[in-house]
C-alpha cells in the first residue's frame, strides 16, 4: 500500500550545518510512528519542513502519493497535515472555541460576522474528542496548563472531518507538560484517532514512544540511524541508538547518591499560601535532595515558586541556617540562599538578549564588578571554566543565549546558581523539554551540587526521575503532605506507592 | 549585498523626492527671509506673504523659516541660513520666545547679517545698541489694543455683567499683555463688569471649545460676554455657544483679525477683533532691513522712535467692519514709518 | 455562564467616583445639559479611540492621529461649499474624506509591514507628512465651510441629542461588532497576545496589521469630518492636542499598551474619564497653572484604580 | 562574510546613513561641509542629544519617558529663577529638580505598576505645573553677567569648538561607559529583553527601572539647563516640541523601541541624523511648505535603513 506521507532523500542545510542528511521516512495510513533523537539531531528541522516553515534543499516529499511542498503551517493544514507544537500555541486572550478555529473562522461567517453560537457548538464536538469538559466560551487564560494542552490537541484534531483526504497528526512533545493521568488520557485518544488518521509522535520519553507507536525512527546528526517496529525495541536499545554509544553508567547516577548529609540548612514550618498549599513543614540538610511529588494542582508548583520568592507566603516560617528569612521578593529569596530554576525556561530561566556569560553571572554580578564596573576578564575566565566543566556546547562565552540548545541553556541556568553559591537549589522541572544526553549531564550536575553541600528541592519531570534522584520524597495532595518516603539507594519506593498517595 | 542595495534605492527615492521641491538660490544676490512660528496659521501665513511681495518688488530670492514652536530649531535654521549665505541676508524674525531675539541679534552681528524683529524681544535689548545689524523692532501695543477690544466687548454687553476670558499660553508675552489689558479695561468699569473666570486654552480652538462648554455648565446665563486672547480661541468658544443655540446672543471678541473672525462679525456672532496688518509687518520689516543693508538709510542716524515702534492695530467691530473691508490696505515700501503709532513704551 | 469579572468594571467605577467628587464641588455638574455637553465633547475623541484601540490591542501605536484628522478635515472642508475651492458635494464629501483617512492608514500599515519599521516611527513620520500636506495645500489658511446643511452633522439634534453623539455611538457599535464578531477583531487579539503563534495558526498577520491601520485611518477620517463640521472649517492645526488625549483615554480605559488586553468599550469609558477630568477642572475652579499637575496626578490615581494589573506579568 | 563582520556592518548602518545625508546635502550646497558649519550643526544638535541620551536607558528597558520635555522646561525655569539668588548652586538645584522628576516617574511606575507611557505623561503634566509656579507664569531672562559667570561651560567656545559639543561628548562617554561597562547597564539591557527571567534571578528590577528613570530625568534636566544657557532664559515652554524629535532620534539611531537593543552612541548619531535633515533642508533651500513632508518621509526611510531587525523577532 502507498504510504500517506513519504520523505525521500530529504536534505536541508543551514550555513555551516547539514541539519538533515538524505532522510528517508514514511508514514502509512492509520499508523503511529514514533520519532526520537537528541536535540540537534534534526527533529525540529524535520518538523519545520513538514509544517512548511522550511523548504527542502534536495529530495522530495510526497503526500498521498503526489509531490507536496507546504508554504506555511496553514498550507500544510489545508493539505491534511496538522500539528501540536512543542511550544504551546494557545492565545490566552481568546476563548477556547476561538483558539480551536483560529485562522479558520470562514465556516462560521454569516454576512462577514462570526456566528459565535455555531462556533461554540462546533468546538463542543472537538472538545468531546479530547474528553475535555469545559465551556468553549471560556477564555483560555483561565484554563490550567494541561487543559490548554488538550485544547491545543483539539485544535489539531478539528481537521478531522473537514477535509476529504486522510490526515496526518504530528504531536511534537505533547506530554512534556502533562501529568500521568492526562498522558494516559492522551494515549487513549491516540488509540481512538488511529482508526481514522496517521500520527507522528515525538517525545523525549522513550517509554511513552514505545507504548503508543507502531514503528520508531531514530534520528542522529541529521540522519535516520535506526528504524524498528516497537514490539522489537527496548528502551536501552533506542537510547543507545540516539546517543550513538553504550550507556556506560546508571541513568540517575544513583551510585553517586549521598547518604550522609551535613548541617541542616533549611527548615520550613507550617508554610501556607491560601488556596495553594497548607502547613508544609520539613527540614533539609546540606547535600540532601528532597523530591516533591504531586499532580498538577497539588500545590507543588506554587511551593517551588514560593521558595523562589515569586509567590509570597501567607503564613508560616522559613529558616535558613536557623535564621528566619522573608521571601516576599525574588531578590530576598536569592539573598537568603535560594536558587530557583523555573520550569518555564524560555521566559523565566534565561535572558535571551544576553550572552552566555552574562546569563551565568546574572545573579552573582556583585562578585564580578567593582564599583559597579564589570570585571570582564575575571568573568570570562570563570564562565569558561564552567562551560568546560559542564560541557556546555557554545562557540564562546559571548554567544547569544538564544542560539544554544535547550539542554545547554538549562546548564547555563544551573551554573548561574552554582556561580552565585546558593545554599538551596529549587529545581522546578529542570529537565523539561531537554534531550536525553543533556538530561544525563543535568543529573550529573545535580549530584555534584549535592556533593558540594547544596541542599536541593526537586520537582521532577517524571515520577521516575524524582524517585531516582531524591534522598527523600514528599508527596503533596490537595495542598497538604499526604506522605513522606525515604529513598536511599537500593530501597527506593516504587511508582505505584507514590501514585496511590498522590490521587 | 542586498541590504545596501535596498538602502541605496531608498536614498535614491529620497533624493528624487527632494530634488523636485528644491528652490534654487542665486549666487551673489542678497537673500531675504522671514522666520516665524509656522505656516499653519493665517496670521503668519499672511506675514510670510507680505515678505514675499516685497522680495518680488525688489527681485531678490526669498525664503521662509519656521520654528514649529521650538526655539532651538528656529535658531538652528537661522544659523544655517546665515552660514549658507555668508551673512548676505536680511531676516524679518518673529522670535518663538522673547529671549531668542538676543541670540538671533548676536548671530546676525557676528556674520554681518541684518535683522528686524517682531513682537517678542527682551525689554533691555535695543536696536540702537547693536548698530547697524539690528535694524529695528516692530510690535503692537498688546495692553493698549487689548484694552480697546475689551471695551468693545463691554459695549456690546451693554456695559455690565459677567465675562469669561480665554487666554493664550500662560507664559507667553503677548498672552500676558493681552490679559493685562483686558483686566485693566474691566477694572475701569468700577465693578459693573466682573471676570467670572479666566482659563488658558493655549491658543487652541478645541481647548477653548471644551472650556466654554464647562463654563456654560458652571455659569450658564451669568455669562454676558466672552473674551478670547486670539481669534482661533474665540471661534472655538463661538462654536460651543452655537451648539447650544446661543451664537449671536452672547458677544464674543477675539484678536488677530482672521477671516473667520471677520465673517463672524459680519454675521453678527462676534462683537469684534483686532486686525494687525501682517502684510505690512511682513513686507515693511523686510523693506526696512533691506534699506539698512543697502545703505538707503543709516540706522545709526535714525531716532529711537524709528527703531522701536508700534504698528497700527485696528479694532474691528460690527460698526466699522464695512469700512474696514473696503479700506485701502496698500502701502509704500519706501515710506517706512507711515503706519507707525509711536515708540514702544515699557511698563 | 461565565462569572462577571468585576475587576474589568473598575474603569466605570473610577468614572462614577470622579463624577461624585466633582459633583460635590460643583452641583451643576450633574445637570442633564452638562451631561449632554460632556457627551458632545467626547464625540470626536470617542471616534478616534475606536481606531486607536485596535492598533494598541495589536501592540502597535498610531501617532498619526493628528495628521490624519487635520488632513481629512481639510479634505472635507474643501469638498463641501466653502470659501476657497469651488466644490459643493455636500454630504458626499464624507465618503471621500473617510476614504482619504483609509488611504493614509493603508500607507501607515503598508510601510510598517513591508519595510518592517516600528509603527511608532512610521506613524510619527506619516503624521508629519499629513500635517505638511494640510499646511502646504492651503498655504496656512483655513478653508471655511459655508454649507449650513453640512454643519448640521454636528450642530443639529436628533431625539434631543446632538448628531455628533449619534455618530460617535454608531462608530462604537461598528467597532464593537468588528471587535467581537469578525475575524479581523479576533485576529487583533491573537496578534497582540502572541504574534508568532497567531502566524503559525494561519492568521494572516501582515494583512491584519495593514487592515487595522486602514480601519484606524477610517475612524480618524470620520473624526476629521466631524471636526470640520463642528468648527466650520478645516486647517492643519484643527486636531492639535488630540493625540495624547486619545492614547491616554485608551490606557485609562484599561487597554494595555503591550497589546492583547482591552476593548473598545473600555476606551469609551477612558474618554469619558479624560473629558470629565477637563470639564471638572474648570467646574471646580482649579487655578490654571496647577491644572496640568492636578490632571497628571488624577490620571495616575485613575489608572492605578482602573487597571487590572494582575493580568500583566511585567509593566513597561 | 562572517557573522561578526555582518554584525559590525549592521552596527555601522546609522553612521553610513548620516554620511550619506551629509554628502547629499553637500552635493547641493558645498558650504555645508565647512568645518565651522559642521561644528555649529553639531552644537545645535547637542540639546536634542542630551534630552535623548538619558531617555535611551528608559527605552532600552522597553519603557518610554514622555516627561523629558516638561522636565527640561522646568529646570530652565528653576535655573533662571534661582541664578540671581544662589549663583552656581542654582545649577545643582535645577539638576536635582530633573532628577526628582525621574525619581517620581520611577516610583509611580514601580509602586503603582502603571505603564510608563501614562505615568511619565502624567508626571510631565505635574512638572509643567511646577515650571509655571517656579517661573511665575512667564519667561525669565538670564543676565549676561550670570550667563558668563555660571553658564560659560555650556555656551562658550574654546579653540573653535563650541562648549555644547564638549558637554555632549562628555555625556556620550559617561553614559556609554555606564551602559556598556557597568552591571547596571547590562541589567538595563537584560530587563529590556526578558524581564521575568531577570526577576527570577533575584535582581531587584524595580531598582534598575528606578535608576533608569532618574538618569533620564537628570539628563533632561541638564538639557534644560544647556537650553536655558543658549537661549538666555528659562520658560515653561522652552523645550516645547522637543519630545517626539528626541524619541525619534533614539529610534533613528537604531535602538529598538521594544527594548533590549541599543546604545548611547547610536542615539548620538540618531540626533545628528535628525538635525542634519532639519538643518539640511534649510541649507538646501527646500521650501518650508514641503519641509514637514520631506522630514516625515526621511524619518521613515532613515529608520527603515537603520534598525537592526535581526535581534527583534516581532516588529510592533
Amino acid at each position: 500500500m502507498q504510504p500517506l506521507l513519504e520523505l525521500r532523500k530529504v536534505t536541508k542545510e543551514f550555513p555551516g550545518v547539514r541539519a538533515l542528511d538524505s532522510v528517508d521516512l514514511h508514514v502509512d495510513r492509520r499508523e503511529v510512528v514514533g520519532l526520537i533523537g537528541e536535540n540537534g539531531a534534526g527533529k525540529s528541522t524535520l518538523v519545520k519542513i513538514l509544517a512548511g516553515i522550511h523548504r527542502i534543499d534536495s529530495g522530495s516529499m510526497l503526500f498521498d502519493g503526489s509531490p507536496a511542498s507546504f508554504r506555511s503551517p496553514r498550507d500544510a493544514f489545508n493539505h491534511g497535515l496538522t500539528m501540536v507544537f512543542q511550544e504551546q500555541s494557545i492565545i490566552p486572550t481568546l476563548t477556547v472555541a476561538e483558539n480551536i478555529f483560529l485562522g479558520r473562522e470562514q465556516e462560521f461567517l454569516r454576512f462577514g460576522v462570526i456566528d459565535k453560537r455555531a462556533m461554540n457548538a462546533a468546538a463542543e464536538v472537538e472538545l468531546a474528542k479530547v474528553h475535555l469538559d469545559c465551556n468553549p466560551a471560556t477564555k483560555c487564560a483561565s484554563l490550567d496548563f494541561a487543559a490548554r494542552q488538550m485544547v491545543e490537541i483539539a485544535k489539531a484534531l478539528s481537521l478531522d472531518g473537514r477535509i476529504d483526504s486522510d490526515i496526518v497528526i504530528l504531536l511534537d512533545e505533547p506530554t512534556s507538560v502533562l501529568e500521568r493521568q492526562e498522558i494516559d488520557l492522551l494515549f487513549e485518544i491516540i488509540k481512538e484517532l488511529k482508526a481514522k488518521a496517521s500520527i507522528i509522535f515525538i517525545s523525549h520519553r522513550l517509554d511513552e514512544v514505545l507504548q503508543v507507536s507502531d514503528r520508531v525512527y531514530v534520528l542522529r546528526d541529521g540522519a535516520v540511524v535506526h528504524e524498528t517496529a516497537s514490539t522489537e525495541a527496548t528502551i536501552t536499545g533506542l537510547h543507545e541508538h540516539m546517543v550513538g554509544r553504550q550507556l556506560d553508567h546508571e541513568y540517575y547516577r544513583e551510585n553517586k547518591q549521598r547518604e550522609l548529609f551535613g548541617e541542616s540548612v533549611l527548615s520550613v514550618r507550617n508554610l501556607t499560601i491560601e488556596g495553594e498549599f497548607r502547613n508544609l513543614s520539613f527540614d533539609l540538610a546540606e547535600g540532601q535532595i528532597l523530591g516533591i511529588a504531586g499532580v498538577v494542582g497539588s500545590g507543588r508548583e506554587s511551593f517551588a515558586r514560593c521558595l523562589g520568592g515569586l509567590l509570597p507566603p501567607s503564613n508560616g516560617e522559613i529558616l535558613v541556617d536557623g535564621k528566619p528569612v522573608r521571601l516576599n521578593q525574588p531578590h530576598q529569596a536569592v539573598l537568603a540562599g535560594f536558587g530557583f530554576v523555573p520550569s518555564e525556561r524560555k521566559s523565566e530561566g534565561i535572558v535571551t538578549g544576553l550572552s552566555v556569560s552574562e546569563n551565568m553571572t546574572l545573579a552573582a554580578g556583585d562578585r564580578f564588578s567593582r564599583f559597579g564596573f564589570i570585571k570582564f576578564e575575571q568573568e570570562r575566565t570563570e564562565c569558561q571554566r564552567w562551560i568546560d566543566r559542564l560541557r556546555i556546547r557554545t562557540p564562546s562565552t559571548k554567544t547569544p543565549m538564544q542560539s544554544l540548545s535547550g539542554g545547554n541553556q538549562q546548564k547555563v541556568v544551573l551554573s548561574k546558581w552554582q556561580i552565585f553559591g546558593s545554599k538551596v537549589a529549587v529545581l522546578d522541572h529542570p529537565t523539561r523539554g531537554i534531550d536525553v544526553g543533556a538530561k544525563e549531564d543535568v543529573y550529573e550536575l545535580i549530584r555534584e551540587m549535592a556533593d558540594q553541600g547544596v541542599a536541593i528541592i526537586l520537582l521532577g519531570d517524571t515520577l521516575e526521575e524524582v524517585i531516582g534522584l531524591s534522598n527523600s520524597i514528599l508527596v503533596l495532595k490537595d495542598g497538604e503532605v499526604s506522605a513522606k518516603f525515604q529513598a536511599p539507594v537500593g530501597a527506593k519506593p516504587d511508582q505505584i506507592e507514590l501514585i496511590s498517595k498522590m490521587v | 549585498m542586498g541590504k545596501l542595495a535596498h538602502d541605496s534605492v531608498l536614498l535614491a527615492a529620497a533624493a528624487a523626492l527632494s530634488s523636485g521641491i528644491y528652490t534654487a538660490s542665486f549666487a551673489d544676490d542678497m537673500t531675504l527671509a522671514i522666520s516665524m512660528r509656522s505656516l499653519s496659521n493665517p496670521y503668519h501665513a499672511t506675514f510670510a506673504r507680505g515678505g514675499e511681495e516685497f522680495a518680488k518688488s525688489v527681485g531678490l530670492p526669498f525664503e521662509v523659516l519656521v520654528t514649529e514652536g521650538n526655539s532651538e530649531k528656529g535658531l538652528a535654521d537661522i544659523r544655517a541660513l546665515i552660514a549658507r549665505t555668508g551673512g548676505n541676508v536680511c531676516i524679518n524674525v518673529d522670535p518663538n520666545d522673547s529671549p531668542d531675539a538676543a541670540t538671533i541679534v548676536e548671530e546676525a552681528e557676528g556674520a554681518g547679517a541684518y535683522v528686524v524683529t517682531q513682537w517678542n524681544k527682551p525689554d533691555d535689548l535695543h536696536p540702537w545698541d547693536h548698530n547697524p545689524n539690528y535694524v529695528a523692532h516692530m510690535s503692537f501695543s498688546g495692553v493698549g489694543t487689548s484694552k480697546e477690544i475689551t471695551n468693545a466687548l463691554i459695549d456690546a454687553m451693554g456695559g455690565e455683567g459677567g465675562i469669561v476670558a480665554i487666554g493664550g499660553i500662560l507664559s507667553n508675552v503677548p498672552a500676558i499683555e493681552r490679559k493685562l489689558g483686558m483686566e485693566q479695561a474691566v477694572a475701569d468699569t468700577d465693578g459693573k463688569v466682573q471676570i467670572l473666570d479666566f482659563q488658558p486654552a493655549d491658543w487652541n480652538e478645541t481647548k477653548a471649545f471644551e472650556i466654554m462648554q464647562a463654563w456654560l455648565t458652571r455659569y450658564g446665563d451669568e455669562i454676558k460676554g466672552v473674551w478670547a486672547a486670539n481669534d482661533s480661541m474665540g471661534i472655538g468658544a463661538l462654536e460651543a455657544l452655537r451648539q447650544e443655540g446661543k451664537a449671536g446672543s452672547v458677544p464674543v471678541t477675539g484678536i488677530d483679525g482672521t477671516e473667520a473672525a471677520l465673517s463672524a462679525i459680519e454675521a453678527g456672532e462676534m462683537a469684534g477683533t483686532v486686525a494687525w496688518d501682517p502684510m505690512w509687518t511682513g513686507g515693511m520689516g523686510l523693506s526696512l532691513c533691506h534699506a539698512a543693508a543697502t545703505g538707503a538709510i543709516d540706522v545709526a542716524a535714525e531716532p529711537h522712535e524709528h527703531r522701536e515702534f508700534y504698528g497700527t492695530g485696528i479694532v474691528v467691530t460690527p460698526a466699522n467692519i464695512a469700512d474696514f473691508r473696503t479700506r485701502d490696505a496698500s502701502f509704500d515700501y519706501n515710506d517706512y514709518w507711515a503706519k507707525s503709532t509711536g515708540q514702544i513704551q515699557y511698563q | 455562564m461565565e462569572s462577571i469579572n468585576w475587576r474589568a468594571l473598575a474603569p466605570i467605577g473610577v468614572f462614577f467616583l470622579l463624577c461624585i467628587v466633582i459633583a460635590i464641588f460643583s452641583p451643576n455638574f450633574l445637570s442633564v445639559s452638562n451631561a449632554v455637553r460632556i457627551l458632545n465633547a467626547s464625540a470626536i475623541p470617542v471616534v478616534l479611540v475606536m481606531g486607536a484601540t485596535f492598533v494598541i490591542l495589536m501592540g502597535s501605536i498610531d501617532l498619526s492621529v493628528e495628521g490624519i484628522v487635520a488632513l481629512c478635515a481639510v479634505v472635507t472642508a474643501s469638498l463641501v461649499l466653502n470659501d476657497t475651492f469651488s466644490a459643493n458635494l455636500g454630504f458626499w464629501a464624507i465618503p471621500f474624506a473617510v476614504l482619504a483617512g483609509g488611504i493614509i492608514g493603508a500607507a501607515n500599515g503598508a510601510t510598517h509591514v513591508f519595510l518592517k519599521v516600528p509603527s511608532f516611527m512610521v506613524t510619527l513620520g506619516i503624521g508629519f507628512v499629513c500635517l505638511g500636506i494640510a499646511t502646504a495645500a492651503l498655504g496656512g489658511f483655513p478653508v471655511r465651510i459655508s454649507d449650513r446643511g453640512f454643519r448640521a452633522l454636528t450642530l443639529g439634534r436628533t431625539l434631543g441629542l446632538p448628531n455628533g453623539i449619534w455618530l460617535a455611538a454608531a462608530a462604537v457599535f461598528v467597532a464593537y461588532v468588528i471587535q467581537e464578531r469578525t475575524r479581523l477583531g479576533r485576529y487583533v487579539y491573537a496578534i497582540g497576545t502572541d504574534e508568532i503563534t497567531a502566524r503559525q495558526s494561519g492568521v494572516p498577520v501582515e494583512r491584519t496589521r495593514i487592515l487595522v491601520f486602514v480601519l484606524a485611518g477610517f475612524f480618524s477620517g470620520l473624526a476629521g469630518v466631524m471636526a470640520a463640521a463642528q468648527l466650520g472649517q478645516g486647517h492643519a492645526l484643527i486636531a492639535s492636542g488630540r493625540l495624547f488625549t486619545t492614547i491616554t483615554a485608551v490606557v485609562v480605559g484599561g487597554t494595555a499598551l503591550s497589546g492583547g488586553v482591552g476593548s473598545v468599550l473600555n476606551s469609551v469609558v477612558g474618554v469619558l474619564i479624560v473629558i470629565v477630568l477637563t470639564n471638572g477642572m474648570v467646574l471646580m475652579g482649579v487655578p490654571p497653572f496647577v491644572q496640568q499637575g492636578v490632571q497628571g496626578f488624577l490620571i495616575i490615581v485613575a489608572v492605578t484604580l482602573a487597571l487590572d494589573r494582575r493580568q500583566l506579568l511585567v509593566v513597561k | 562574510m562572517t557573522e561578526k563582520q555582518k554584525e559590525l556592518l549592521r552596527n555601522l548602518v546609522p553612521i553610513f546613513t548620516l554620511l550619506a545625508l551629509v554628502l547629499g546635502i553637500a552635493a547641493f550646497e558645498p558650504g555645508f561641509l565647512k568645518p565651522a558649519n559642521l561644528v555649529t550643526v553639531t552644537a545645535d544638535t547637542m540639546t536634542l542629544f542630551l534630552m535623548a541620551s538619558g531617555a535611551t536607558f528608559v527605552i532600552m528597558l522597553g519603557s518610554i519617558d514622555l516627561s523629558i520635555q516638561a522636565i527640561a522646561s522646568m529646570t530652565s525655569c528653576i535655573l533662571a529663577a534661582l541664578l540671581p539668588m544662589f549663583g552656581g548652586t542654582a545649577l545643582l538645584i535645577a539638576l536635582a529638580g530633573g532628577a526628582t522628576a525621574g525619581v517620581l516617574s520611577g516610583l509611580v511606575v514601580n509602586y503603582f505598576r502603571i505603564p510608563s507611557f501614562v505615568a511619565t505623561l502624567a508626571i510631565g503634566g505635574i512638572m509643567t505645573s511646577v515650571a509655571f509656579w517656579a517661573s511665575n507664569e512667564r519667561s525669565i531672562y538670564i543676565s549676561d553677567e550670570d550667563k558668563s559667570t555660571w553658564l560659560n561651560w555650556a555656551t562658550g567656545t574654546s579653540v573653535g569648538i563650541d562648549h555644547e559639543v564638549v558637554v555632549g561628548l562628555v555625556v556620550l562617554a559617561t553614559l556609554s561607559a555606564i551602559l556598556s561597562l557597568t552591571r547596571f547597564g547590562r541589567l538595563v539591557r537584560a530587563v529590556g529583553s526578558q524581564e521575568r527571567a531577570v526577576v527570577a534571578s533575584g535582581i531587584n528590577v524595580n531598582r534598575i527601572k528606578f535608576f533608569a528613570f532618574v538618569i533620564s530625568g537628570l539628563m533632561a534636566g541638564l538639557a534644560g539647563i544647556v537650553m536655558a544657557a543658549r537661549l538666555g532664559s528659562g520658560s515653561p515652554t522652552l523645550a516645547s516640541e522637543f519630545l517626539l524629535p528626541a524619541i525619534a532620534c533614539i529610534i533613528v539611531g537604531g535602538t529598538a523601541i521594544t527594548g533590549g537593543v541599543g546604545s548611547i552612541w547610536k542615539t548620538f548619531v540618531g540626533a545628528l541624523i535628525i538635525a542634519v535633515v532639519r538643518i539640511g533642508m534649510t541649507f538646501v533651500g527646500i521650501t518650508v511648505l514641503a519641509q514637514q513632508i520631506v522630514f516625515g518621509l526621511v524619518l521613515v526611510i532613515a529608520v527603515a535603513m537603520t534598525i537592526d531587525r535581526t535581534k527583534v523577532s516581532v516588529v510592533k
